[in-house]
């Protein structure tokens, strides 16, 4: 049987995505199994905890590899672990097609390494959505200044330098650049600082624990600012229903709520196997890595290492995050989704998320506060 | 001159944060003597607590409280007969290598249950603040100010004015005297253990309101409040309202005042407490 | 306990007996076979070598080491499994060896904590520390400062003087004249004889033989865990052993 | 030897030692004696450094220690026992001992330390109890230890804080003796006691302390009739000697 | 005047001298390093080469707790142990990226870190206790913070940093390395035991004014433990950072790093050489096993194995094999 390893962040910093990730791989591991395997016999998937720490990763990732002797690798959330473990990587030559690890270091680690599948968008990526966003609100809404506040970690210091550059040749008046301490629920000073800069946009870049008491603080404070925008990992459970988080925007991979066939079946199957659905695009992003890793392999008609790539290479599919197709970034030959694959969404007083770009994909217009 | 009385009054309002989850470490730390790495942990059960009120229940937590500190006093009273009980006559290493066995059991079965995911509750006062002139005073915020002076008031007066408080700081400094005079120094334990943990549950009530709950809630601020009770002086419970004042106050006026603050603002923090430290250690020197 | 105490001031006394008691620390047994009894209102004495198990038997006594046979009653109440503060509720206090007051906390708290953890004594608390700072001036003076500052004899003074605020029946004392001047000790003794005339029983374990035995009605030599020899203050006093051993200068 | 000069320590509004001055000569055993709380610990304590006196200078073999650090005393040889035991807990008996040998006279090498250490334990009639813990130790036990590990520092000039009291009148002859012994290889002792037989037996010279100052210094007979001594400290019992 | 006074003769009576040191003392710590020596050769088949990667981090967790240990008995309950083990890092990382070899990088980054340990130690000297730890804690958290801010082209930033391999990446002799570096710590531990650093070290702890009465010459001692114990966390710090080829300030500096040693020394035994280095191997052969038997929450489990250890083996491991009297271990 074909054998997959996916190492995860089932405890620790990580554990949010790594579990939501986790369910996506099995749901997907259920859909390829019913429907006959890869290459005739049922898939074996094994996971393992990386504890979102490379000194767990690495024996972690070894064993998967050597001992488990697993065909292919998937899973990888966190920078630093993916970093640590491209070492052993490139000395078994690991085939992984990852999903996480979205920092430039990893770009660098994984640059010269011929089996390396990267499905999430590189950070820089990330950026070229939001700044195509908020072109989009210069001309709709006549935004001009930006206030940026972003949390002091890797996540959210990552490139802020050229966010700020960036901004700026595309026209806009940064007014503020502030960090803060993710967590802390300290952000009086940090608006106290943004009432005087009178920005349009207030973009911060932190974690689901910042975003409550960052609205609270600004309502507080009574900040007048046209959109709060925000890019954390995951959001607050019940901050939907909270009327503080009205209008405030995000970005997403994924949102449960994304009109195309493939989410809405996604969705389907999901709540048939658990009961529920996840906010995490981690769960989609994870069931549709293994789907297309087994397609490949499936089409490859082995386990060759070579074989399957040249097969995943061509990958051609519709997903939930629309369509995928493998192409070159910066650095790395094989890059999955891009700019293009990200929605901004609003919450909104039906405690929904509904997307308002890119236009396609809008349901509604940008509710504006000023 | 309205940004530095906004600053002021931003620095205070954190700062109640702080007073509010040091004041039950204040007690079992400073006063009592056990060093219990999961106070974070009581505090995360309380905001959980709170929550599942709040969002199960449709409760508001601040209604709650009473309930969840008690509940929680029961957990901390429970941990006492089960575990630290058993390690009181061993060296403080040894209590804290137990307590840190307990926050990692409560954090990861918390984990277990909850998920990493961080949730938020609702109500109404949520966003509240009075308006004075330009200058605005955030509601919860300045109740959990309250809450924290009021603890720690009612703290010193327990400590100071009753049998009970002079029994709780016999039993501190001398176990075997305590005995001799007829202390029951086993039911004066749990009592502190137990109330520490209470008020854990008050922060971590408070917590879910201000914040979030998650299984690391407890994390981030039980380390900062062990700093200060530490600053404070053991055993100090004015110092600890005091010296949350200072911290939070300063550290609002890096973030305010200097370019990037926020990111310098955990170096003030512990900058302040390592000064304030080494300074009373030689001053102090005969 | 029974209510009628004699002019107010401190518990009828109890009878204290110890019987056949072994005890010890861990693995090390000290003590092999002890008797004593105290009848109520009887001033007994122990005295005994260095490390014969003198403090083992009151702490016994007290309830901080479990005995491991014998029995211990305390006015005909069964007490070698009690814990200490059920002793103290009893009417037994304890002047410990080391003195074991609480360092952080003033003299003054020293002290009302001694008659804190018993009602009758709590009541009584402002007049019997009226009665300890009288016996002890210098803790009057001092009531402000942390214990733990104190002199050596001024913290003996307040750990006799912490015992007798609980207003005890039954009082132990354990090498109360250790580190006070002469004056000090003459003082400390009469306070003894005046708290045990009041009706107080007192065991009392003292290296100062030739005081001891003065005042005592009866007295017990401790050797290596047992009792070699008892008898009559006097008759220790004229015991030409016990003076040889314990007098002789 | 030892030589304070107006020596003087306050703590808050208390003035525990006051303009304290004497000389203290080579083989000379000298008694500090007075009332509770007169100053005779605080006094030590000044001598060996464990506090800095509020005014006054102190001379150790010549040189001006008043400012000096604890173990720098310590090496110029100034040993000393503590009124209130500090025995090193977890320590055995034995290395507590070897501790005071070890540092207390720099150059010591460690299998000579351990040697000392053994022989102090047989002169202080510890031997048996060389390898148990120090807290394991009765009161009167951790006495002995204190005597035993200021010796061990090999001292010139030698602290005793109350070390006898306690001890049955055999076990303080044989301390006396032991006292003796160790003024005869030449070093100064200064101790505090309040057991007057033993202060008559050991004393060349006497200093009574009260309320931190000295009132009365001359031999044991001169000052045991002064009645100033007697009304503070000895009290009605005149008749010390059983 | 010269200290010659000599004590007149002992008396004939003589205390049985217990030795302090027999050669037996030391077996279970060479079955320890001859076990380790053998291990990478041990036919475990397709296990190889991850128990090897296991063994490196048990060896690194080891030589981490060790050198806390050595601090420890000095009485210094120190929470600056990830300052120095990051210090160790971040400076081979940086000497590395300067261009030097890494022979030479690696003794210096531990000497810078030992520096920083004698300006920590000279400010911390008068703090004891539980306001001793905490500001170490507050050292770790600065330092952590100054290097997360510093401009990303000094030690980058927040985002981390990028370190050359250790020995090319070779398993093997990455865990050799890291089993070189434990045998040193423990040889410095058992000189330390061994030596008037024994004594020096247990009299500071339990009582450092008392020492000093008897001549001890505490800051030197102090100052002396700490620098040894952070140079070997800082090699330490090198291991991990050429084994994980990454470090960013917060999962370097995190406080995780500090506790880890502090509880693993408590659980094998504190103030011993075998207690810390056998503390590290059962912790991390009981997480192993726990993760393989419970898989989902193994992490309660284990919170529940700490809590049971040190209820029934309030001496930690060691005293499972031990049943001597105090001080008696190694
Ligand atoms: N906490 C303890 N742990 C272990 N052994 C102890 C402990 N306390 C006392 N011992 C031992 O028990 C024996 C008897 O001690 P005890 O204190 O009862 O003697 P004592 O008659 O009061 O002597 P002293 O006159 O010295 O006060 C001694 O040998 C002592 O070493
Ligand atoms: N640290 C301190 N703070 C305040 N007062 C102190 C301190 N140390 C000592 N004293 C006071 O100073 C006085 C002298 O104390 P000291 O210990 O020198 O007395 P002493 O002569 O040794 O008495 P004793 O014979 O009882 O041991 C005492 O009244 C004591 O209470
Ligand atoms: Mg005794
Ligand atoms: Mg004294």
């Amino acid at each position: 049987a074909v054998k997959v390893g996916a190492l995860l962040p089932l405890s620790g910093a990580g554990s949010v995505s790594g579990q939501a990730a986790r369910n996506g791989y099995l749901l997907a591991l259920d859909e390829i199994n019913k429907a006959g395997g890869v290459l005739g016999r049922p898939l074996e998937l094994e996971f393992a905890d990386d504890g979102s720490a490379p000194a767990k990763a690495v024996p972690e990732f070894v064993k998967l590899v050597t001992v488990e002797k697993v065909d292919f690798m998937v899973g990888g959330v966190s920078s630093a672990t993916s970093i640590a473990i491209s070492g052993p990587a490139k000395q078994y030559n690991t085939f992984m097609a990852w999903i996480g690890a979205a920092a430039v270091p990893v770009e660098d680690a994984f640059a010269d390494h011929k089996y390396f599948f990267h499905y999430h968008p590189w950070s820089y990526y990330n950026f070229e959505a939001i700044l195509d966003y908020f072109k989009h609100l210069r001309g709709t809404k006549k935004a001009r200044n930006i206030a940026i506040a972003y949390e002091d970690g890797p996540f959210g210091s990552a490139g802020i330098n050229d966010t700020v550059a960036a901004f700026k040749k595309a026209g806009f008046n940064v007014v503020m650049t502030e960090k803060f301490k993710t967590g802390s629920g300290n952000f009086g000073p940090l608006v106290s600082k943004a009432k005087a800069a009178k920005p349009d946009i207030l973009y911060w870049v932190g974690y689901d624990t910042d975003a409550l008491p960052l609205a609270t603080e600004i309502k507080q404070q009574n900040l007048q600012v046209g959109l709060i925008y925000g890019t954390p990992p995951s959001w607050p459970v019940g901050f939907e229903k909270n009327r503080l988080a009205e209008n405030v925007g995000g970005l997403s991979l994924w949102l449960p709520s994304t009109p195309n066939t493939e989410s809405r079946a996604f969705v389907a199957a999901y709540k048939k196997k658990f009961g529920n659905i996840t906010e995490e695009y981690f769960a989609p992003l994870a069931y549709v890595n293994l789907k297309t890793l087994a397609a490949a392999i499936n089409k490859a008609g082995s386990t060759d290492k070579d074989k399957v790539a040249a097969e995943l290479a061509k990958t051609n599919v519709r997903t939930p995050f629309g369509p995928l197709t493998f192409t070159k970034s910066l650095k790395t030959q094989y890059q999955g989704f891009k700019a293009g694959s990200w929605l901004s969404f609003q919450y909104t007083d039906s405690d929904d998320r509904v997307p308002v770009f890119p236009l396609k994909a809008a349901k509604k217009t940008t509710s504006w506060s000023k | 001159m309205e940004l530095f009385i906004q600053t002021l009054v931003n620095g205070l309002l954190q700062s109640g944060i702080y007073a509010l989850v040091a004041s039950g470490l204040a007690l079992a730390v400073g006063v009592v003597g056990i060093v219990n790495f999961a106070h974070g942990e009581y505090l995360m059960i309380g905001a959980f607590l709170a929550w599942a009120a709040s969002a199960m229940l449709g409760v508001d937590p601040l209604l709650a409280l009473p309930v969840v500190a008690l509940a929680v006093f029961g957990v901390g009273a429970l941990t006492y007969r089960t575990t630290i009980r058993h390690v009181l006559l061993a060296p403080e290493l040894n209590q804290m290598l137990l307590t840190f066995g307990v926050s990692i059991l409560l954090q990861n079965l918390a984990l277990m249950w909850m998920g990493g995911n961080t949730r938020s509750v609702t109500t109404p006062y949520q966003a509240s603040s009075l308006s004075l002139g330009e200058i605005s005073i955030g509601g919860p915020k300045a109740i959990a100010f309250a809450f924290a002076a009021g603890i720690l008031a009612a703290l010193y007066a327990v400590l100071y004015r009753t049998t009970l408080g002079r029994q709780m700081r016999a039993v501190a400094q001398n176990r075997r005297g305590a005995q001799l005079i007829g202390i029951n120094v086993d039911r004066v334990y749990l009592i502190a253990f137990g109330v520490s943990c209470g008020l854990a549950a008050v922060a971590g009530t408070l917590a879910a309101v201000l914040l979030f709950a998650s299984p690391t809630v407890g994390l981030v601020f039980a380390l900062k409040a062990f700093a200060i009770i530490v600053m404070a002086g053991l055993g100090n419970l004015t110092g600890v309202l005091w010296a949350s004042v200072v911290l939070g106050v300063s550290e609002a006026l890096v973030q305010t005042y200097v370019p990037s603050g926020g990111g310098w603002s955990d170096a003030v923090f512990f900058l302040m407490i390592f000064l304030t430290l080494v300074w009373r250690s030689f001053r102090g020197a005969r | 306990m029974s209510g009628a105490s004699r002019e107010g001031a401190h518990g009828v006394g109890q009878e204290l007996v110890i019987e056949h008691v072994a005890a010890g620390y861990g693995k090390v047994q000290v003590l092999w076979d002890v008797s004593v009894r105290v009848a109520p209102g009887e001033f007994v004495a122990m005295i005994g070598a260095n490390g014969a198990g003198k403090t083992t038997t009151l702490r016994a006594v007290s309830g901080v080491v479990r005995p491991s046979a014998g029995s211990i009653r305390l006015g005909g109440r069964e007490i070698s499994r009690a814990t200490p503060s059920d002793i103290v509720k009893l009417g037994l206090a304890h002047v410990p060896e080391g003195r074991e007051l609480f360092p952080l906390m003033t003299v003054r708290e020293n002290l009302e904590l001694g008659a804190a953890m018993r009602p009758e004594a709590a009541r009584a608390q402002a007049e019997t520390l009226g009665q300890v700072y009288r016996l002890f001036p210098r803790l009057e003076e001092r009531a402000g400062q942390l214990a733990g500052t104190l002199s050596g004899g001024e913290q003996q003074m307040v750990a006799v003087g912490r015992a007798l605020m609980a207003r005890p029946s039954v009082l132990v004392v354990d090498e109360p004249s250790l580190g006070l001047s002469p004056l000090m000790t003459q003082t400390v003794f009469q306070a003894l004889k005046a708290v045990n005339e009041e009706g107080v029983s007192v065991l009392l374990v003292e290296q100062n033989v030739g005081l001891s035995l003065k005042l005592a009605d009866r007295g017990y030599v401790l050797e290596n865990g047992q009792v070699i020899r008892e008898g009559s203050g006097a008759d220790l006093l004229r015991d030409p052993a016990v003076r040889e051993a314990y007098l002789a200068l | 030897m030892l030589r304070a000069d107006g020596l003087s320590k306050r703590f808050g509004g208390l003035l525990a030692v006051q303009n304290v001055s004497f000389t203290q000569f080579a083989g000379e055993i000298l008694a500090v004696i007075g009332p509770n709380g007169a100053g005779k610990t605080t006094l030590l304590n000044l001598l060996s450094g464990v506090y800095q006196p509020t005014s006054g200078r102190l001379h150790l073999l010549g040189q001006d220690v008043t400012s000096s650090p604890i173990e720098h005393r310590c090496h110029l040889g100034l040993g000393r026992a503590f009124q209130i035991v500090r025995p090193f807990p977890e320590m055995t008996v034995h290395e507590n001992v070897t501790v005071g040998a070890l540092f207390g006279t720099p150059g010591t090498t460690l299998p000579a330390a351990r040697e000392l250490a053994y022989d102090l334990l047989d002169r202080t009639g510890l031997a048996a109890h060389a390898d148990k813990a120090a807290h394991e130790l009765t009161l009167l036990q951790d006495k002995r230890l204190e005597v035993a590990r200021a010796l061990a520092t090999r001292p010139q000039v030698l602290l005793l804080d109350e070390v006898m009291a306690g001890l049955r009148p055999a076990e303080a002859q044989e301390a006396v003796a032991l006292v003796r012994s160790v003024r005869d290889s030449g070093v100064s002792v200064l101790f505090i006691e309040h057991i007057m037989p033993v202060v008559r037996d050991l004393a060349d010279r006497v200093v009574v302390m009260d309320q931190g100052q000295v009132i009365a210094e001359g031999t044991y007979r001169e000052v045991t009739s002064n009645p100033q001594v007697v009304s503070a400290y000895l009290g009605t019992e005149a008749e010390l000697h059983a | 005047m010269s200290k010659a006074t000599t004590l007149p003769a002992a008396p004939v009576t003589r205390s049985a001298r217990t030795p302090d040191f027999t050669f037996g003392k030391l077996l279970p710590l060479l079955i320890f390093f001859a076990v380790a020596l053998i291990f990478p050769f041990l036919p475990f088949g397709d296990r190889r080469e991850f128990l090897l990667q296991i063994g490196f981090f048990t060896l690194v967790a080891g030589t981490m707790a060790l050198s806390w240990d050595i601090l420890a008995r000095s009485g210094q309950v120190s929470l600056a142990h990830a300052a120095f083990y990051g210090l160790g890092a971040y400076s081979y990382a940086l000497l590395m990226k300067a261009g030097l070899p890494w022979l030479a990088a690696m003794p210096l980054a531990a000497l810078i870190a030992g520096l920083f340990s004698l300006l920590l130690g000279m400010v911390t000297m008068r703090l004891s206790g539980m306001y001793f730890a905490i500001a170490t804690l507050a050292f770790t958290e600065v330092v952590r913070t100054v290097i997360q801010n510093l401009p990303e082209s000094v030690a980058g930033g927040a985002t981390g940093i990028l370190v050359p391999a250790l020995l090319g990446g070779n398993s093997r002799q990455q865990y050799f390395f890291a089993l070189l570096v434990l045998l040193l710590t423990v040889g410095v531990s058992l000189a330390v035991r061994l030596t008037r650093l024994h004594h020096a070290f247990a009299a500071i702890r339990q009582g450092e004014e008392t020492a000093r009465v008897l001549g001890v010459s505490v800051v030197r001692y102090k100052l002396l433990a700490f620098f040894i114990s952070s140079v070997l966390a800082a090699l330490a710090g090198v291991l991990y950072a050429g084994k994980t080829f990454f470090l960013n300030p917060l999962e370097t500096f995190s406080l995780a790093n500090s506790i880890a040693p502090l509880t693993t020394s408590i659980f094998g035994g504190l103030y011993t050489t075998l207690g810390p280095v056998l503390g590290a191997t059962v912790l991390r052969i009981a997480e192993e096993l726990l993760h393989n038997i419970v898989k989902n929450g193994y992490l309660v489990v284990y919170g529940l194995v700490l809590i049971l250890s040190i209820l029934w083996l309030p001496r930690g491991v060691i005293g499972l094999l031990r049943r001597g009297r105090h001080g008696g271990d190694l």
